[in-house]
């Protein structure tokens, strides 16, 4: 077993190290999947996950591929109705959840709905929604983990699919989303972001090893402020490596993507 | 209580429950015997210009059989409800931009193009870049709930889904101040589809039926669509359903036909049965890259068809279903 | 097995005349019970039956004590919720519904909330609406099963429960009712009424056997019409009869209420 | 979208969902073992003043021993939803009119005072007919509806029921014109209880429940309360719920204290368990006639008995449960 890592085996413990003990976690297939498994395994043994179509606190045998595969529900407490997911989520019994688009902006609105053109004949057409403008509006802290470049890091989305902070302080209130609730980190291949507590942009939180600010600053579309003190996120601890490698995702269904 | 903001989307069907209820008040009944085949179900239910919508969640339990059929028997101007729609859109897409005129007319969105972390359709993408497929814009749940108004009879519900987006700005939901707190709140309306296909563990002759795992929006969407149509694994006498009545999903009043089609949600999961053929999907995501290329396997895979049964068959038939029987399973992995 | 009948036995052989073969209804306890167990015997046997507390066309062993207990979804098709039942009510699924009541106006509407003193200190506190007010407003045929004397014949109910035709035509849809739904027959220990097709004010459609109309309209506290031809109300068949006293109800748990 | 009409009954719990939702921001959500017994769980989550709803339909799966606990440690003010409830709420009135405090100060009302075929309870009348609780009209499913309003976390629901009554001008519901169709529709509150006590089959130590038979509205019910307090026929493994967990009711995170308690629904009807006892519920009815002899008997069954198993046993004991199980099961009738 290397101490050596790759992206995204970084990403994921970021992300993992993100999910208290005794939490909810609305999550999809793949990194959030992942990580999730990996709090349950280091810090968090009462991590309770849900997935959108039904599952709730399933034990996974393996990585689902879909967030309704029979997976996805494997040895659950409950197999429901998406409504009841969504309604559990609304209450606000659901702590976090992970959303991933095409485009990101500085308040963390995302874009998963059409790129380039306009919206009825567009250049790129991407699947929309889904669950996620959901899950945004009703879970209260949201993680994205993305692959950082200025396409995908823009001043203005193409569509606004799914709701970070929207236009800034205060504007998730008054479009009538719940107080509270919002954008919460961005973990990339680079860095982990969060949001500035005024301003409500996305600045750097920490640098992953070896990487500068300027290059985070060339990969990201719009101005980009930095918390005090930055820190460098801390690498994947061996026993973090091992789970992942051995028990998270044997076949390497999510790390070998890198 | 003002209207805020009217979105700019068009609705497709109409949400309005007095006449809803015109056309349930002649609906029939009666327990009587509803098994046919899928083909004589999509010839007598499904007519062209419907409103179509389908069970399942991406590709877990949905009605494969019906759609194909869809396509067999070359349904034209279909608006749809896509809903998480992954293969279940792909084969409708298929029935546009390939010189057999249009099946699919105008399309309700909340996530569809995509197959989940399998990635795109080219030909699904092909089709809705023309721009010959009108589209609104909804989320999974809200056009989940656009169901659950249809079945409890209410022409919207209020949700606090789409508030500040351009999902909301491309729906054609509006928002409004609750008269009891104030808060802002986003009313979506109702949405009876004309026919809905419906895949399920286990039904009766009569249409009661019973699903095992999470049910999506599939007890909401059997109770908003006019008419119903049925795919099960397995035919099971009425005697089963009345020994266990809490285990019914949906009742037989929602259901016009009963077809017994084992295997039905292939290549999807069906869960506690199968799991999905991720190398056949592969091969879907692949012949669409190439128009020809696809045509082709469209011919061979549908088109050619005669019915599901043959379908599977050639796709490795039996042996390949015991496989992902035992992916399903977990048996594959030495449990 | 006697020719003879009482008075229970008559209204509940006039109630399943009513139901039409292969139609639904929503029924509760004793009468509307017996009505539809001895419609499904004799010319009805695709009547489906519901319980507003989830039974959706059970074989029922015995008359159930309660719309909820385990009687109402024996041998059902399914047991599922409330909301369920109210809601394919409201689709226009359900095609009758018996309601009762303590009084009854000229407009089919009820009381079954309070008599006497005013609302916040009556003299008489009954039960509310439960889930008649719901029926009401939901199935297309509202039928009452009642005894018919003054106290419950009113021209004004004390408090308006749940909808009958409110103040007459055109009132019902005014209010936002279904169009088409609406009371269908009163049946009584005197006669069978139904309402005029112009006025939807009640009047006698055939008089029991020995019962003139005279003795109905002393037994009625509103104006009464007449349907001509007034008819005389069909007895019980030695059939009914049968299978009403050996098959419906062989522990007289109704019939023998007279 | 103006309001067309507003009942003038009172509002009796905040139907906010904003404030809802910092409730539940705090609730605990792990899977954490909430066994107890009756008498802890009314201590630590049914408090004076509380807002209470308790499940099962009429005399059906009724949390019984909640109610006896509730008059035993003194509870007092609270405020009631009232759907066909009968037992319960004639449970709930003998806490007032008898010299020991007020337990009920206002009731939601869809149905009450009356045991359905069985007649009225004298002393609920009493307690109603004195002015001194405060109700506010419903009716069953509008009742129902408001806590799915609750358990869907928006502030209303629409329906088509009310429209025309008394019913609806003593509710606090209000009258709007869809802003899609112009029909008239009712909008009513969302009702969060502060706590509420379901009686099920099955729960594990978490607090997933099983249900068997019809639902009636516990479902939503489970998912609006604040506190939930679960009563339950057998405590099962966690095992169990995870080998089948489409047969889940409620969730673990809905629910506060998980209390065994055999034969919970006496004198009620527990479906595929015991059928109701119609004679000892007679009895309750004949006692409530004279104040004095009621509460003579409410000595005897409730306040000198320690918990639920002591009830029954002076009501008969196994045999008289025996007897209702072979009821239920149809076999004292020989089949």
């Amino acid at each position: 077993m290397s101490a050596a890592y790759n992206a995204m085996e970084l990403m994921i413990c970021c992300a993992a190290r993100l999910l208290e003990d005794g939490r909810t976690a609305a999550i999809g297939t793949g990194v959030p999947c992942a990580a999730a498994m990996l709090a349950q395994r280091m810090h968090a043994p009462h991590l309770v996950i849900l997935f959108e179509a039904g599952g709730v606190a399933p034990q996974l045998p393996t990585m689902p591929i879909s967030v309704g595969d029979s997976r996805s529900f494997h040895r659950a407490v409950m197999a429901t109705s998406m409504a009841d997911i969504m309604e559990t989520c609304r209450r606000g019994l659901i702590d976090y959840t992970f959303l991933g688009g095409a485009q990101i902006d500085p308040y963390g609105n995302l874009n998963s709905t059409c790129i380039g053109g306009d919206y009825a004949r567009p250049k790129v057409r991407l699947p929309g929604s889904g669950g996620a403008n959901d899950l945004a509006s009703f879970c209260w802290r949201i993680l994205v983990v993305t692959h950082h470049d200025r396409r995908r890091f823009v001043e203005k989305l193409d569509f606004l699919t799914t709701p970070g902070y929207l236009t800034g302080p205060g504007a998730r209130e008054a479009a009538g989303l719940p107080p509270g609730s919002g954008p919460y980190r961005v973990i990339t291949d680079l860095a982990v972001l969060g949001y500035n507590d005024e301003t409500k942009r996305m600045e750097v939180y920490s640098l992953h090893p070896g990487v500068s600010l300027a290059q985070v600053r060339a990969a990201t579309g719009f101005e980009l402020g930095v918390r005090e003190p930055l820190a460098v996120t801390e690498p994947p601890t061996p026993a973090e490596l091992l789970l992942l490698r051995e028990e998270v995702d044997p076949h390497r269904y999510v790390i070998g993507r890198c | 209580m003002d209207i805020l903001f009217q979105g700019g989307g068009a609705l497709w069907a109409d949400p309005s429950t007095d006449r809803a209820r015109r056309f349930f008040a002649d609906k029939p009944r009666a327990l009587i015997d509803k098994v046919m085949t899928v083909a004589e179900a999509v010839r007598r239910f499904v007519h062209d210009g419907d409103y179509f919508a389908c069970g399942g969640f991406g590709c877990a339990r949905i009605p494969t059989a019906v759609l194909h059929e869809i396509l067999r028997q070359g349904r034209q101007h279909l608006r749809f409800a896509g809903h998480t729609a992954t293969h279940d859109f792909q084969l409708l897409c298929a029935g546009n931009g390939l010189g057999q005129g249009q099946t699919l007319a105008a399309v309700d969105i909340a996530y569809v193009v995509g197959l989940e972390a399998r990635g795109l359709s080219p030909h699904a993408r092909r089709v809705l870049e023309s721009g010959e497929v009108a589209c609104t814009e909804w989320t999974n749940y809200t056009l989940a709930l656009r169901f659950k108004a249809a079945a409890m009879g209410v022409p919207f519900l209020p949700v606090h889904s789409l508030l500040g987006t351009d999902t909301l700005r491309h729906s054609a939901a509006c928002v409004v101040a609750c008269p009891f707190t104030g808060e802002k709140v986003v009313l979506v309306p109702a949405l009876y589809p004309d026919v809905a296909a419906i895949h399920v563990h286990e039904a009766d002759r009569y249409g009661n039926c019973r699903i095992r795992g999470t049910t999506v929006a599939d007890l909401d969407l059997a109770r908003a669509a006019k008419r119903l149509i049925i795919t099960c694994e397995r035919l099971i006498p009425n005697d089963d359903i009345r020994q266990d009545p809490s285990r019914t999903a949906i009742p037989f009043f929602c259901v016009d036909a009963v077809c017994e089609v084992p295997y039905g949600s292939y290549p999807g999961n069906m869960p506690y049965e199968y799991f999905s053929d991720e190398e056949h999907i592969r091969q879907w995501l692949s012949a669409e890259k190439d128009i020809e290329e696809f045509r082709t396997f469209l011919q061979k895979y549908i088109f050619e068809v005669r019915d599901f049964t043959e379908y599977w068959q050639r796709c490795g038939g039996l042996p390949r279903l015991q496989e992902l029987r035992r992916q399903e399973f977990l048996l594959h992995r030495g449990l």
